[in-house]
């Protein structure tokens, strides 16, 4: 039992730290700390500040570009990254596509994306969500025909977050409508200046577009696009579903929203008092406090026995309800200490009228829009049902 | 005891009710919501064509109604069609005329739109830490200082202002467009300004206003609890609705047990809110009028996010759309919290006494 | 919409609180006060004195020796003999047992047993619940089988409360194993000295005697003591558990917790000063005062509601929930207040030995036995199911 | 980074655990726990030969163990089967003599049962208010004051006791049977005592004894959350169990998807509960020893408090039982927080940080 890094994990983050404070243009932390949404020139600006270094695709291994980083390695990363108020890595093409081609893909394949995700030439998005398909993926109804050496789609996603900046999208589709239903799905990859594909924003709750739809109109996909074998989708779907989940606590970000939780209450008054002298509130940050730093390592514990046996185990489902509640958490203290402060639209308001603490202005709109978190990538109930089946047994 | 609303107050309630949902519906709330000037002046006379406003003052203020019960009605309506229109300042405005001895003819008939200027950036919810200062000059007063986040504030012609003199709170009128009047919209619908004072004339009101306002703060907190229970009677609604409806694994998402149980701890926390707003709305006006607006505000604190958050998670990704009118209930209902005092300032006030 | 009482209940209020004053002996509601078990003697003492008043049967109509009580006189009267700390009323033979012979009984059985009842000479038990049937208790398996003109039984009951002191049990009995679960049940009076009756006592969590199993062999009960029709008794059970629902919230006897709560807080100290000032503990007393305030409301609401009806609603389940919660939430402060000197087992250490402060010394035992309130009479679990059905219509 | 037992203690947990479930089971135990003297001297014995106090100390103070996991170690495995031995005062008591600079032979051998007496009805968590006096007396002192509820003080050869002399928190032991110590036994099981001290003779140990004395109940948080957690998992596993094998209408409740739900939440808590209890016995003994102690207790409080009372829910009326352990578990786990500080002491000292 040691909790410890190694020296050479502690000079890794030494690092990492250092060439975060070099690097990293004070425009893009400004940008996150202020807590809008972020342009998507800042976007591929810092993905190309990152793949310069050889540090944009942490989860590749080395042969296709990758760092060739340890579970611990990429956990310090995304650790400092959140210190440094680094941007967040679009992970469609970097996390979720790239891992499935170097499993599923052809040579040619691997050749010919891989790369381009790396450069930033291809923004990948996500077609996998659709309207009556939410938790329940696998009873998904976009249909692709095979027409000669084409298929053709015909259906609608839903959730295609950030799809306004790619230029393609990859989808789980419907191949055989007569089978078992996740035994008719495949997985394709989509030009989206294709003849037939209509994106179309969807306005967030707390006004921002952030997902949109896509619908699909007799679009004709070449075969070759086709990744793994028709039909093998759901494989690669679960595959992608559970791959990548080191950071599925969203540790680093809970860290850096308690610190702007803190500072803001040592900052506002309430009372005629700092809050943090309020002793309710106060103990309500204490309380989410500890919350996160158990969290902390329950995290690692499980980084631990994922890195032992190699991938993660259906315990991870732990880090997505505890780590979702624990940052919606922060995100209500946040916005719970502006008082009526919070309750302007974020961007009304000059900063010299706008009554909330610069950087801050975003706190309501971020707790409304952090929401999504226990409802996204698997929802908590669903994450609830797994570890029924996997832990409980029951 | 009687838990039944007398005949006048059911039809008013009625005839408000009809009213928003026949014309003014989702869609032109929003647009009134959330364009300036974040209401809607058509919608302002038709209401006050139909009584609201007297609804919301004594007889002998000119009004038919005054009563904390009167006040829960016309709000609980507000509350269920998330109307944005400021009739909750016009109500504060409206016991604080009262207090005042002074004429509200223009208030409540309409004419007039009233908004209430006591909170600062340092002194959200008390009256101890006011920064405004009034001074004398010639034969009224010049008020300076910043009010913030003043509800209503955007589309008042009139603001009473709360400021220091000689050591006291004091009230005072200003006519909106003789302050620096800056409105915007709120991310939950409906408008606010920050107002700028600087030697701003303004009419003296009371000299000593902290009981006159204590009180308005007491109506308008039986307002925003009566307005939180009518939108949480319809998130309630729409989310059991959906829960009917939505199909995951074949069957409809209601059958599953955990979220059966969800909807349940909702109800109940429903009706506990629904009991406290009644409670703070009998004591209103009497001597135990503060503690029960705060016991009411805290509990309504609680059961608004608890609503708000558990309709979001059970509707799933649906309800984070601007599109579904269950996410701007859920917006309000978390929001509202933070008018008048939230959770954690009302209940210190109960620990204290 | 009108929350005060009318003068006649003014009135009435006033007199049961001069009741009290003026007739409970100090001796009973010291005893009520010390929390600890009650001794048959006191329970016996107070019905009488309670029967003598013509105040005993609460929830009777005049004819059968009732007072002829509203529901909000009951409702006052609860209030009140909580604020004097008297005793519970026995509620077996009182609010079960009287009821349903007045509904299901022959004029015999009310003329025999109902005076009986209200002068003491039976206690009455309840022969519901058995090992296999909690929640579901249509499940249940003792048998009676007709032979001659008497009734057969075999089985085993349980969690019957105070079964010790009583000389008769009421039971719903299985007299037809071939039909549907509900259309093969009876409700049967037996008296305990029949042969083949054995009460064991069940020792609970807190380590007091408060509940029993009864065990049946061959217990021969005449015929003439099956209440309404043979294979009728479901129906009965279900008058009986949906009868007397006025008190399910326990609103007084929270109310009676509260002032015991608040009174240890301005006693006991911690880190020098009284409880009461350290903010974290005054929070979660005024959290829950609050809760208690509005539950007073709701009560009165669906009383008011039940008054008008005839009858209560399935919402009363609503008051079960909330009104346990908040019962074993005060119970949960009580025994916080103390620190360690909760945790001596009561009883065992003379007055000025104990930590605690007088009538405190049972407060970690009243908060394990409390635990009970959300378990028996339909658990919260169940209530939640029936709300699920009748409310939401799910 | 390294989640895993070196090989001796895993030798140390396997060996512990396996003789209280082989030589201690549960009847034993409660025969133990709930007759005086509130402990079985035969099992004291013979956790003591298996190493259990050597465990709890440094080589330098003749054990073999002493860090927060070797403690950790020993009283999950207590925990796990509700073990009622005094241990823990052994290992307050052993952290305070190695302060103290004493030779603790006797209590690692087990030999001489140890409690550590800092508690009183007017301080119970603090060193603040302590208000036993020590007053010199010939070669030695003496002291006067109550202290109370000393766990484990009903079986104890010797007392450390926390006293106020010049004006300091002092450390002195006294002989249990030159101080008048009345025993009882807990409602949790195992035992306590008063003990009144009037002018009895005592040694001073340290004159300065509140950074010893804070060290000692940093050890002994760690304990206790061990404990907890070790009585969580087997809770936990006794109710998935029965949420296995108990049927009502017709099917496993396991089957209820509210009780499955429910039950990954008390998973999750225990998991949380785990974690935090590895963080502050790798912090024993450093500079933020304290701070992470704290954080424990109180995640331990709130994590006891749940699986004991959500245990008993999903059980139903067979956990209200004295016959049936989980009853038993679930008290341990709910007055643990009165051990060392409760849940609100202990978020007071991580907010005053």
């Amino acid at each position: 039992m040691d909790l410890s890094f190694t020296p050479e994990e502690q000079a890794f983050r030494e690092e990492v730290r250092t060439f975060f404070a070099e690097n990293l243009p004070k425009e893009m932390s400004d940008a996150v700390r202020a807590g809008g949404e972020l342009t998507k020139d800042i976007m591929d600006r810092y993905h190309a500040l990152l793949n310069a270094k050889g540090w944009l695709a942490s989860t590749w291994p080395e042969e296709f570009g990758g760092p060739g980083w340890s579970p611990v390695q990429r956990h310090i990363f995304e650790e400092e990254a959140c210190r440094a108020y680094a941007p967040r890595i679009v992970p469609f093409g970097l996390a979720m596509l790239g891992p499935v081609l170097q499993k599923f893909g052809t040579k040619a394949q691997q050749d010919h994306y891989l790369p381009r995700i790396l450069s930033g030439e291809d923004w990948w998005c996500q077609g996998y969500s659709e309207p009556g398909a939410g938790s329940d993926l696998a009873s998904l109804k976009t249909r692709a025909v095979r027409d000669g050496d084409h298929y053709v789609i015909n259906g609608q996603k839903t959730w295609t977050t950030l799809g306004q900046h790619a230029n393609w999208i990859f989808c789980l589709v419907r191949t055989d409508p007569d089978v078992k239903q996740q035994e008719g799905i495949s997985f394709l990859l989509v030009d989206l200046a294709t003849p037939g594909i209509e994106m179309r924003p969807i306005k967030l709750i707390e006004g921002g577009h952030e997902v949109n739809e896509v619908f699909f109109t007799d679009v004709r996909v070449p075969a070759e696009n086709l990744v793994g074998k028709e039909n093998q989708g759901w494989t690669i779907a679960k595959f992608l579903l559970t791959h990548e989940r080191t950071n599925i606590a969203g540790v680093g970000f809970s860290m850096q929203s308690l610190e702007e939780v803190k500072a803001l209450a040592r900052k506002v008054m309430r009372n005629g008092r700092p809050l943090i002298e309020d002793p309710l509130f106060a103990a309500r940050v204490a309380q989410v406090e500890i919350d996160l730093e158990a969290m902390k390592l329950t995290n690692l514990r499980m980084l631990y026995k994922a890195q032992k046996q190699g991938a993660p185990g259906p315990e991870t489902s732990i880090l997505k309800i505890k780590g979702t509640v624990i940052g919606q958490e922060l995100k209500d203290l946040a916005r719970r200490a502006l008082g009526p402060s919070a309750a302007p639209f974020p961007g009304m308001l000059s900063a010299n009228l706008d009554p909330a603490p610069e950087d801050a202005a975003h706190n309501a709109a971020r707790y409304f829009n952090n929401r999504k978190t226990s409802i996204f990538g698997g929802s908590n109930e669903i994450q609830r049902n797994i570890l029924t089946k996997t832990m409980l047994e029951l | 005891m009687d838990f039944d609303l007398t005949e006048d107050r059911q039809m008013l309630s009625d005839s408000l009710t009809r009213y928003l949902r026949e014309k003014y519906p989702f869609e032109a709330r929003n647009k009134a919501a959330y364009e300036a000037p974040y209401h809607s002046q058509a919608h302002w006379e038709a209401l006050s064509e139909l009584g609201t406003l007297y609804a919301l003052a004594p007889e002998e203020a000119g009004g038919f109604g005054g009563s904390g019960f009167d006040i829960s009605v016309v709000f609980e309506a507000m509350g269920g069609a998330l109307c944005p229109e400021p009739v909750l300042g016009a109500l504060m405005a409206s016991r604080l005329l009262s207090a005042a001895g002074v004429d509200q003819d223009a208030l409540l008939s309409g004419a007039e739109k009233y908004a209430v200027a006591t909170g600062e950036i340092d002194a959200w919810y008390g009256l101890d830490a006011i920064g405004t200062q009034a001074k004398p000059a010639g034969d009224g007063y010049t008020l300076s200082g910043r009010k913030s986040v003043v509800y209503g504030g955007q589309a008042a012609d009139q603001l009473l202002v709360a400021a220091e003199l000689d050591g006291k709170v004091a009230l005072f009128q200003v006519a909106a467009d003789a302050a620096s009047v800056n409105g915007y919209g709120m991310i939950d619908g409906g408008g606010a300004a920050e107002v700028i004072l600087e030697d701003t004339p303004a009419t003296l009101l009371l000299a000593d206003a902290a009981e006159a306002l204590a009180d308005a703060a007491n109506a308008g907190i039986v307002a925003l609890c009566a307005e939180a229970v009518g939108a949480m009677d319809v998130l309630q609604q729409m989310t059991v609705e959906y829960l009917r409806t939505r199909k995951q694994f074949g069957v409809a998402i209601g059958k599953f047990q955990a979220l059966q149980h969800r909807a349940v701890d909702m109800l109940t926390e429903i009706e506990q809110a629904r009991s406290i707003t009644i409670k703070a709305a009998a004591e209103l006006g009497g001597p135990e009028a503060a503690r029960y607006a705060s016991m009411a505000k805290n509990l309504i604190g609680r059961a608004g996010r608890l609503v708000a958050e558990e309709a979001i998670q059970m509707h799933g990704g649906i309800a984070m759309t601007w599109e579904y009118p269950g996410s701007h209930y859920a917006k309000r209902l978390v929001m509202i919290d933070a008018q008048l005092g939230d959770t954690d300032y009302h209940l210190s006030r109960v620990m204290a006494a």
